[in-house]
């Protein structure tokens, strides 16, 4: 088997409260991403995803307490100097976010953003920047990359914009690039071009990915593996056709349940009955339970291990692991 | 840019068209007759005659409107009652020294508040944050003439290490570099004087533009990307906060122009800003009306300048 | 995307920041000194004594003026015309702020970039020059003061009442206001109005600090009312003896620095943007 | 604590360490450095009498005769005069070789020109010079001055302030208002005026052609421009300014300038002022003299003589300054008793109305004028407690005249005036109703007494100084007792001067003069 090249071990992320307590949001969450691999990690918002991927770059605002073990490429990323995490960032690990219109600084050029990219891990004589730059955007085929590149943000659209953060993202080839909700902003035939795009690059370069989502539908046409996170805890993991055609958990079974239809615009999640609980007081047993339609008597009781159900698929349900009773 | 110039001109007019029209009628609403009240003190009848013809006040409202308003836009005031030379001239030779002061102090008010503001918002929440606030609060809380006096009694009368008043040394004439050094050692008092009010002013809307931009998405992009914290701080964050910065600067100017009223006074600099002094304490209603109008000319066209430095620095104003 | 926590609501008075309790605490301090000033007061701020120019003691707890007069009593006194002037000025500015904004913000169109346009002139235009100019032409009693600072100082109230108004003209209980066809002007006086009421405290606050500033830079310029000596005429009144009776400039000069903290602290809580009056875009 | 700063110091040690830190040149011209309030309009002795004007002219003309120390006259531009024993006739002769700062020379001409011409015609106090009849320039170096009436201060007002000698080929035929001139000023006297910069300061350079040898002793005089008093008082306590004139230096300062170390105060021994209000006779109620008597007894004279003069001032009993050899000295005061005052109004048929209240005084005042205002603030607490209520009323100049002296719209109405050195000049244009003009600084009350106005006349042409005190002895009582004018106190403010720096300035009169600057040195030599 190969060495995994990003392992997350028992990840615990909390926040203080107001009432001077911790909060966890993210709470023992393990997984891997093998390199060239296309991952996807789904829940509602407020499952604890994105802080989860954050993490692995060390950008969570300093009052986050962090616990547990992020490797990348056998290093312990949470161990790293602000120096080596630096040096990590956009070269290791690359990450691509939910907005585009408010990823791009506005005061600067779109390509005077690429370049600074490049600039910063190994500063490129001036005009093998520029030949860079252009190459990536037409990479990520923005046409006249020439001209966009001299463009500022604003005058880019919401699906251009897209691209080009896509392309700063991969201008120093980054081994992982994480994709938080890369197409969440965009309307349904962007992103769909933006998905292939990142198909693409994750055929062309071998670039692992890990993308980050609320929608299953997006996970189904890109990934091959699965991540389903409830409320700080993953709940279920494995192959995407297994998850998808034999949801374990009743979560990730109301997920599929709740797919938007692809003729339609893209909506939130809410179709499952309830609220997210609060992780301040997470409730008893299983954190899904009190909006489980299958919830019984253990549920309340004791929270379920994350357990196989399958050879390489996971759930964390007393129900799918056949220990109701 | 061009385009943008024009526009701010175009709309810098009526603002100087405004200010003409509020100084006019002004001076109809003051009681008492207006040729007297531009006559001043005692005038003879013939004077009244010849100052109500000069100014037509024996025609049509909208007649004297009109030729107010020529006057007006060719820079002629009219003639200072007390001095009896044209407002214009005298207001001239009075600008280069107030040009000084306000330059000076802008200068030291938009790099010291900047770094103030840009200090206090990365250590946000924090004791040096808190004292910063505390201090700018305490800045334009406190009167300047008063600051300005406790500074010439503190560091003039007692301490003895800068000159209590004027523009350069009477006992002795210098020249060439001397003579700059001459004129920067009476500019300190007065140019840190007049720059506290601005200064607060910078640094506490520099504060809050920076704290918003470093909670902007892009710097969480730019740090994944591996943005060091330095770059991060001033070539991004502070790229898009310098924008507000130039905006207060450029809508503070009015206040500090009115601010060198204060400080010419304390500090006897011969500017401008005693024009309005003199002219206020003779009633020297010419003098006073061309004096405000010429400086609300210069604080509208500082704005324009703001604006587009403004656009020159946010593209996203350009348009 | 964002992180932060939900911000406490705003007028709610237990979670207050420390600041705003420190400068509502100064406010009420010098509020409640100059209304019982005529039972605090040592003596009538008016009468003569031979004492003159005696440093604070036990009879003159801040001393006296070159007329023998006691400066605290003059001080308890002089606040009750800052005060005055800074209450009402600050009302009239606010009043004509808020009946611009919420004129701008409701109507928008050409109503909204007509106001909007006048209040980029008033913006613009040097106002402490502006009063000047007024005083000196229309004389100076304590009306023409409060009438020229109040009616150049709305221009922030403005702004900050359309931008509100505008957003709240999309919110979903006004639409359901318009729906139940109640008028424009019940919309305006009975849905917007009361939303944007903490944004006025807010305003009204930051402006009677102005405005006892503007008054204290008139005062200077010896256009001060001597009939009601503010606390910007007496520091005006001492700075000739700034280095031989201290206590003539310090104390009027203190109350005022006190006061202007406490309004602004206060203003700045309440309205929890530290930006109010701010950039233009 | 200010006086050890400056004595730490000393102007010389700042001026060294001053050059030494910034590399002046070696040999700096030796100056003396004063102070006026306010940008001169004018350079004009003889047309102008605001005091900027004065100051700043002073250095720059002479004229005929001068006050010395002592308020003697001697001569000035003319070496030697006669006086016929009629009294009517004055015959001066002119110095030898003097010479105007253009390099033209300085002739009788010029005198009869500027006499005649500018001073009789145009100077503000030019009543003083009305006895004249005729003036004779017989040849270059005599000039002959024929009066209508012999005129006892005739040689004070013409050393003083009526006198001043300009050069004729540049006034000749020009408008005195608008000529050139008048900014840039050519004279006889120890300074050239060099150059001004406005709201900063004027420069003058030593007249080296001066008649007098070997003065002045300074090489440049300078005067700076501060308007602010604070403002002017640092400057000279940190030794930037050398001499600060009376009117430019605040009576509340005095005491402070008295403890400072290498600076003297100078007053005038010839001299005083007075803070006097007309009382408007005309109008209801102050046309009743026992109204106008009631004020004298109701209102504090010497509270405002102690506290708004410390130290400074005199009471005046009688409308002529204590100090003059004619003041009356058998005038009895009106004694401080607000029983009387209420006596005297009740018996006005003044009664209190509601509130207390009998009727208001309108009192005006110079909005600028720090001690104006003081005494008004005096005078509403005194007069409130007869029922009189003050209503202060600070106006700006033009105004003040307007409604004080043209529309006569005034209860009272207070300015600072000089009483001059004779009463003939100071004292009786408030008195005498030949000097009833809507103007200020005349009889505005306005005062109507043929006896008085006689009486003045009768002095005039007396030329026998006891008698000529017996008649002033008589118009004092008189004008005691009908009060048209309320004389708070008679005062001499002092110059200052920095002793340690030069000597000799102020040593004559504090007015503004020439020979402060011809007279004055530098300490130690």
């Amino acid at each position: 088997m190969t060495e995994p090249l990003l392992s997350v071990r028992g990840l615990r992320i909390a926040f203080p409260t107001p009432a001077g307590g911790q909060a966890p949001v993210v709470d023992g969450v393990s997984f891997d991403v093998l390199p060239g691999e296309i991952v996807g990690i789904v829940g509602e918002s407020g499952s604890g995803k994105s802080l989860t991927a954050r993490a692995a770059l060390q950008l969570l605002p300093p009052r986050a307490a962090v616990s547990g073990e992020i490797g990348f490429e056998g290093r312990d990323v949470l161990a790293l100097s602000p120096r080596d995490i630096r040096a990590l960032r956009g070269t290791g690990i690359a990450m691509v976010f939910q907005d585009p219109m408010t990823s791009f600084n506005p005061v600067l050029r779109v390509g005077e953003q690429i370049g600074e990219a490049l600039d910063i891990h190994r500063a490129p004589p001036k005009q093998a920047r520029e030949a860079r730059v252009r190459e990536l955007l037409s990479l990520v085929g923005i046409p006249e990359p020439e001209r966009r590149a001299r463009a500022y943000p604003h005058e880019y659209s919401g699906g251009m914009r897209q691209r080009a953060l896509t392309a700063m993202a991969m201008a120093n080839a980054p081994r992982l690039l994480i994709a938080d909700e890369p197409t969440t902003a965009l309307d349904v035939t962007v992103q769909d071009q933006i998905l292939r795009l990142m198909r693409g690059l994750n055929e062309a370069s071998g670039t692992a990915i890990l993308l980050i989502t609320h929608n299953i539908a997006v996970v189904a046409s890109l990934c091959r593996r699965v991540i389903v996170m409830y409320a700080g805890r993953v709940v279920e993991d494995g192959p995407v056709e297994q998850v998808l055609t034999a949801p374990s958990h009743p979560y990730t079974q109301a997920l599929l349940q709740s797919v938007p239809r692809i003729d339609q615009p893209a909506g939130r999640l809410t179709a499952i009955a309830g609220q997210p609980p609060d992780p301040a007081s997470p409730p008893p047993g299983c954190r899904f339970q009190p909006r489980c339609t299958q919830a019984m008597g253990r549920c309340t009781a004791e929270e379920p291990p994350l357990d196989a159900v399958a050879p390489g698929h996971r759930a964390r349900c007393w129900l799918a692991l056949g220990q109701a009773a | 840019m061009l385009k943008l110039l024009l526009r701010r001109l175009a709309m810098s007019l009526p603002l100087v068209f405004a200010v003409v029209t509020l100084t006019f009628f002004l001076v109809r609403l003051a009681p008492g007759d207006p040729a007297a009240i531009l006559a001043g003190e005692a005038p003879s009848p013939e004077f009244l005659a010849e100052i109500r013809a000069e100014y037509g006040l024996d025609q049509p409202q909208w007649r004297q409107f009109l030729a107010y308003l020529t006057k007006a836009a060719t820079g002629d005031f009219g003639t200072s009652i007390y001095l009896g030379r044209p407002v214009f001239s005298v207001i001239w030779e009075r600008f280069p020294a107030t040009v000084v002061l306000t330059i000076a102090s802008m200068v030291l008010a938009s790099i010291l508040g900047t770094a103030l503001g840009v200090l206090a918002a990365r250590h946000a929440g924090n004791r040096l944050d808190t004292v910063i606030s505390a201090g700018s609060l305490l800045g334009y809380s406190i009167p300047g003439f008063w600051i300005g006096q406790l500074l010439v009694i503190l560091f003039a009368v007692e301490l003895d290490w800068l000159p209590a008043s004027g523009m350069t040394t009477a006992r002795v004439t210098y020249t060439g570099f001397a003579h700059v050094l001459d004129v920067g050692r009476h500019l300190i008092l007065p140019a840190v004087t007049l720059a506290i009010f601005l200064l607060t002013m910078i640094a506490r809307f520099t504060r809050t533009a920076m704290i918003e931009a470093l909670n902007q998405d892009f710097i969480l992009v730019a740090t994944a990307k591996g943005v060091s914290p330095r770059r991060l701080l001033w070539h991004h964050a502070f790229r898009n906060a310098v924008v507000t910065t130039v905006t207060v600067i450029g809508l503070e100017f009015g206040a500090v122009l009115s601010g060198t009223v204060v400080v010419e006074i304390v500090f006897g600099w011969p500017g401008l800003g005693r024009v309005f002094y003199d002219a206020i304490n003779r009633r020297d209603f010419p003098l006073l009306t061309g004096a405000f109008i010429f400086s609300s000319v210069v604080v509208i066209a500082a704005n324009t300048v703001s604006d587009l430095v403004c656009a020159a620095l946010d593209p996203r104003i350009r348009r | 995307m964002s992180l932060t926590l939900p911000r406490p609501a705003l007028w709610r008075l237990p979670s207050l920041p420390a600041s705003t309790v420190i400068g509502i605490a100064l406010v009420a301090f010098v509020v409640l000194g100059t209304l019982l000033a005529p039972l605090i007061a040592p003596a009538n701020p008016l009468a003569l004594s031979t004492d003159i120019l005696a440093p604070p003691d036990a009879a003159h707890p801040l001393g006296t003026d070159d007329l023998g007069r006691d400066l605290f009593s003059r001080v308890l006194y002089g606040g009750r015309v800052s005060l005055g002037i800074g209450l009402f000025s600050a009302l009239i500015g606010v009043t004509v702020g808020v009946g611009i904004g919420l004129a701008a913000g409701f109507f928008g169109g050409a109503i909204d970039e007509a106001l909007m346009r006048m209040t980029e002139v008033f913006q613009v235009l040097p106002k402490l020059l502006v009063a000047v100019v007024v005083v000196s032409l229309l004389g100076s009693s304590l009306l023409n003061e409060i009438l020229v600072i109040g009616l150049l100082s709305w221009t922030a109230t403005a702004r900050i009442i359309r931008t509100r108004v505008m957003v709240l003209r999309e919110e979903e209980f006004i639409a359901a206001a318009a729906m139940s066809g109640a008028s424009r002007t019940r919309i305006l006086l009975r849905h917007i109005l009361p939303n944007v009421a903490p944004y006025l405290m807010a305003s009204t606050t930051l402006q009677i600090a102005g405005a006892i500033m503007s008054e204290s830079f008139l005062s200077f310029l010896g256009l001060g009312d001597p009939t009601y000596p503010s606390w910007g005429f007496l520091l005006q009144q001492g700075q000739l003896y700034i280095d031989s009776a201290w206590w003539l400039t310090t104390f009027p000069g203190l109350a005022l620095a006190m006061t202007i903290v406490g309004f602004n602290l206060m203003g700045d809580g309440l309205g929890q943007s530290r930006a109010i009056g701010g950039a233009r875009r | 604590m200010v006086a050890n700063t400056v004595s730490r110091r000393g102007a010389f040690g700042l001026g060294a360490g001053l050059a030494a830190a910034s590399g002046a040149r070696a040999a700096d011209p030796k100056r003396i450095i004063g102070v006026i309030e306010e940008d001169p309009p004018f350079m004009n002795l003889a047309i102008s009498s605001g005091i900027s004007s004065s100051v700043a002219s002073a250095p720059v003309y002479s004229a005929l005769t001068r006050m010395d120390a002592k308020g003697d006259i001697t001569g000035d531009l003319a070496e030697r005069w006669d006086i016929s024993p009629d009294g009517k006739t004055y015959t001066f002769h002119l110095r030898e070789g003097v010479t105007w700062h253009d390099g033209r020379p300085f002739t009788s001409a010029d005198a009869q020109f500027s006499l005649g011409e500018l001073n009789s015609k145009l100077n503000p106090y030019r009543g003083a010079l009305k006895s004249i009849d005729s003036i004779d320039a017989p040849d270059p170096r005599t000039v002959v001055l024929k009066l209508k009436n012999p005129q006892a201060s005739l040689m004070v007002s013409l050393g003083n302030f009526c006198g001043a000698i300009l050069p004729k080929h540049l006034w000749e035929g020009t408008d005195p208002a608008r000529n050139p001139h008048n900014k840039n000023p050519i004279g006889t006297g120890p300074f050239k005026f060099v150059s001004f910069s406005p709201g900063d300061r004027i420069t003058y350079a030593k007249n080296e052609n001066y008649f007098i040898p070997g003065k002045p002793a300074f090489d440049e005089l300078i005067f700076r421009i501060i308007p602010d008093p604070a403002a002017r008082m640092a400057a000279f306590t940190r030794g930037e300014i050398d001499m600060v004139y009376s009117s430019a230096l605040p009576a509340t300062e005095i005491p402070r300038v008295r403890r400072m170390r290498g600076v003297d105060l100078r007053f005038s021994a010839v001299q005083a002022s007075s803070y006097q209000a007309y009382i408007n006779i005309r109008n209801a109620p102050f046309d009743d003299v026992r109204v106008r008597r009631a004020l004298f007894h109701a209102i504090d004279r010497k509270f405002v003589r102690d506290s708004v003069f410390p130290g400074l001032a005199q009471e005046m009993v009688g409308p002529v300054p204590p100090n003059s050899p004619l003041y009356n000295r058998a005038l009895t005061d009106y004694a401080l008793d607000p029983a009387r005052a209420n006596a005297l109004l009740d018996e006005a048929g003044k009664p209190r109305g509601a509130g207390g209240v009998r009727f208001d005084l309108r009192y005006l005042f110079g909005a600028a004028d720090l001690s104006a205002r003081k005494i008004g603030e005096v005078m509403a607490q005194n007069l409130a407690a007869v029922g009189i209520r003050v209503v202060l009323t600070p106006l700006d100049r033009g105004t003040l005249i307007q409604r004080a002296y043209v529309a006569r719209e005034f209860d009272m109405v207070i300015t600072s005036f000089a009483l001059g050195p004779d009463p003939d000049v100071g004292v009786e244009r408030f008195y005498n109703s030949n000097n009833i003009f809507p103007v200020q600084a005349v009889n505005c009350s306005p005062y109507v007494n043929p006896e008085v106005d006689r009486l003045f006349d009768e002095q005039r042409v007396q030329t026998d100084p006891a008698r000529r005190k017996a008649i002033y002895d008589r118009i004092q009582e008189i004008v005691w007792r009908d009060v048209p004018t309320f004389p708070f106190c008679c005062y001499s403010l002092p110059g200052a001067v920095r002793t340690s720096f030069a000597t000799g300035v102020f040593d004559t009169v504090d007015a503004p003069s020439r020979e402060d600057f011809a007279f004055a040195a530098p300490a130690g030599r």
